[in-house]
């Protein structure tokens, strides 16, 4: 463990990776982005969730794959593949219907780097998993319900 | 991939149309995709950490611990565990044998962990120490030495124990664990009777469990299965728990060892 | 505080493919524990991996990531001994970074 | 040893050395073992050391060699004595209660306390209503029980006795015994009952 490098980072509290990065002189400070987008993670419906990230009404479309089981043996753990295939695709987010917070995750995607991500997931209940990807600056959208089970014997 | 046969072979056998089976392949896909990238490699790296850390009254590491191949000797050593070891004069698991190297190297005593609690303090040191040592058996097989006369004793009070049915429930281990394809809920049960779900059983724990984001040694495997039971509590690298241990591996013996494995 | 991550890389057909497993609780702040009180939200928000120095994802949680979180991505390029640094930060402020070299 | 001791000394000798793992002359394994399934355990909360004891059928039923065809007998007239009809004379109570009993697996573990209700834990073993994916299949499925064998009085009295005490039925069943073994209540039962037969219920769907 390289305690040294981790306490140098610990030391930096509340600022987010970027800002210690910057610090740092480890980026230069334009790569950095802009801190965790609160209103978006706390959005409690759809609609506010997508307002939020500044997707309006994002249009169905074939080119964004979701890869996830039909059924998921155990809602803690429940896989999530995004694969788009559209053109410059530079951020994917992943937002859970019925979750107490929708937005799940999002990810930024530099020139460079592959339209594809795969996280995991936790679901309360059976939901629609939503997969949002901006490309050229527009929005796409594809959906998908995975059905959450009880696996053991509930003792 | 038995698993996945044997799961959609029992849904399409028992329930037939396409829904159960359907299912049963759904499962399978949902077991394959989390099969990469199992958290209990963030265990094994605690406890190689742990292990080669100066800790307890003696402030000594583990690297002298003894698990049956000699001291310090990691590689391989769970494969052949349970075994005897004479200086201790029992049969002993690789909880229990960590516990003898806490106490004697490091002066930790055994009490820490056999009274505490579950993912806590020493019990939970003892997690990651587990997962160090059954990385390092990975791909290995299962090799008990079945000749020595404490290791057979222990056997045969294992499969005793394992069809004891007692408590409000009439339960024994083989109530679940007695038949080829039978499921609690969506569970699959291993026939730990036979070769094959013994493989399954012993060569997979202990492991990342998704429900709970712990990991779990046989030890704690062993206590939640008699809890479901609804037995008295089997008290931590007692006696019951290592015949038990006992009779799985050696019902398990030549198979391949997976650990640490990933369960629901 | 918070224990290492397992970042491993590999090149293949062109892209170094990576995948890290955190080890962090997720606590969504919405689950009671046994005494029933709820056990406050605790969980990374920000995570950058970055190729040598060159930033190559970026990413949000929310408190919807499963716990000791696993991300996989890809890239192009990359050469065997290449450093790759992953990098989070949590709603505590607890952060933490590890790197590993391309295999 | 029961099972060894009654071949002949040749013939054991055989089956030890294919098998690598007999047990020594003169070990009493069994006894053993009883010894061991008390000094292993303690007790923790509702869990009491009581458990480890065995009851004369669970002793019988956990014999390496199952019990004779007439012992098997004797357990289940034994045990028929024990089923308690309802007191009113109503077999049924409400389905959606009785849906309710059979999803939940919980109760008499050393995490549970004295005086909760307990689950049926049905769900863990038998198929029951089709919109259910997560049964167990340690049972047979239950699935349209009522629809499919009626509900005449020898069925729902059969039913009633096989929840009170299945091994009344078979000896060595893997049933828990629900009312004898007071884990279910005899209103409980009734929503059971009523779970399987009701022509409502999503079980005879």
């Amino acid at each position: 463990m390289d305690h040294k490098r981790r306490d140098t980072l610990k030391a930096g509290g509340g600022l987010g990776v970027f800002s210690l990065l910057v610090a740092a002189g480890l980026i230069k400070p334009e790569l950095a982005e802009a801190a965790w987008n609160k209103s978006a993670f706390e959005a409690k419906n759809l609609e506010s969730a997508l307002a939020a990230l500044g997707a309006g009404k994002p249009g169905d479309s074939a080119d964004v794959q979701l890869n996830t089981p039909d059924i998921a043996e155990n809602g803690s753990v429940v896989p999530v593949g995004v694969v788009s295939k559209l053109p410059n695709t530079e951020q994917i987010a992943i937002l859970i219907e019925k979750n107490p917070n929708l937005l799940a995750a999002k990810f930024e995607i530099p020139a460079g780097t592959a339209a594809e991500v795969q996280t995991r997931v936790k679901m309360g209940q059976t939901s629609d998993i939503y997969a949002v990807v901006k490309a050229d600056g527009k929005f796409y959208v594809t959906k998908k319900e995975v059905k959450v089970t009880l696996g053991g014997c509930g003792g | 991939m038995r698993k996945t046969l044997g799961i959609a072979a029992l849904a399409a056998m028992l329930v037939g149309g396409a829904q159960a089976q359907s299912t049963a392949d759904e499962i399978a896909k949902y077991r394959e995709m989390i099969a990469d990238g199992n958290p209990a490699e963030l265990f094994e790296m605690e406890g190689e950490s742990l292990w080669k850390t100066p800790r307890g009254p003696k402030k000594a590491t583990l690297e002298q611990c003894d698990l049956g191949q000699g001291p310090g000797v990691v590689e391989g050593a769970f494969a052949r565990m349970p075994r005897y070891f004479a200086d201790t004069g029992r049969v002993q698991d690789l909880e229990s044998r960590l516990l003898t190297c806490m106490e004697t190297l490091q002066g930790i005593p055994a009490s820490a962990v056999v009274d505490g609690d579950w993912n806590k303090g020493e019990r939970k040191t003892m997690d990651a120490l587990a997962a160090y040592v059954v990385t390092h058996s990975r791909g290995q097989k299962i090799q008990l030495d079945l000749a020595n006369p404490q290791t057979r004793r222990m056997y045969e009070l294992g499969k005793r124990a394992f069809y004891y049915r007692s408590g409000p429930m009439d339960f024994s281990c083989s109530t679940c664990h007695g038949e080829d394809g039978k499921r609690i809920r969506l569970q699959d049960l291993p026939n730990l009777t036979h070769k094959e779900g013994a493989i399954a059983a012993w060569g997979s724990w202990p492991a990342y469990r998704v429900s709970n984001s712990q990991f779990w040694t046989m030890q704690h495997r062993l206590n939640d299965c008699f809890r479901q039971q609804r037995t008295a509590e089997p008290e931590f690298a007692s006696e019951v728990t290592v015949a038990l241990s006992v009779y799985m591996a050696a019902t398990a013996q030549g198979g391949v060892l997976q650990t640490p494995g990933l369960k629901r | 505080m918070a224990n290492p991550m397992r970042i491993r890389a590999a090149v293949k057909d062109g892209f170094t493919e990576v995948r890290v497993l955190m080890s962090h609780v997720m606590e969504t702040g919405q689950r009671k524990d046994s005494s029933g009180a709820l056990v406050p939200a605790h969980f990374i928000t920000e995570l950058t991996a970055k190729h040598n120095d060159r930033l190559v994802l970026s990413a949000q949680f929310g408190p919807s990531v499963s716990t000791n979180p696993y991300l996989s991505f890809k890239f192009e390029g990359g050469a065997k001994g290449d450093k790759i640094v992953v990098s989070w930060v949590d709603n505590k402020g607890e952060s933490r970074s590890d790197e590993a070299q391309i295999a | 040893m029961k099972a060894v001791s009654i071949l002949r000394p040749a013939l054991a000798a055989l089956l030890a050395a294919t098998a690598g793992l007999s047990a020594a002359a003169g070990e009493d394994y069994d006894a053993q073992t009883r010894e061991m399934m008390q000094s292993s355990f303690k007790e923790n909360g509702i869990a009491s050391k009581y458990r480890q004891l065995q009851l004369d059928f669970q002793k019988a039923c956990s014999a390496l060699v199952p019990p004779s065809a007439a012992a098997m007998k004797q357990i289940e007239a034994e045990q028929m004595q024990t089923v308690r009809w309802p007191a009113d004379g109503k077999f049924f109570g409400d389905w959606k209660e009785g849906e309710k009993i059979a999803q939940s697996g919980r109760g008499l573990t050393w995490t549970d306390k004295a005086g909760e209700s307990n689950g049926g834990g049905c769900y863990n073993c038998h198929q029951l209503a089709p919109q259910e994916l997560s049964f167990g299949t340690i049972g047979p499925s239950l699935h349209r029980y009522g629809k499919l064998r009626g509900s005449d009085e020898g069925m729902v009295k059969y039913t009633w006795g096989k929840l009170w005490n299945a091994k009344a039925y078979n000896a060595c069943s893997q049933m828990p015994r629900m009312g004898d073994a007071h884990i279910l209540s005899e209103a409980q039962i009734k929503h059971v009952m009523a779970y399987l037969f009701d022509p409502a219920s999503p079980v005879n769907q």
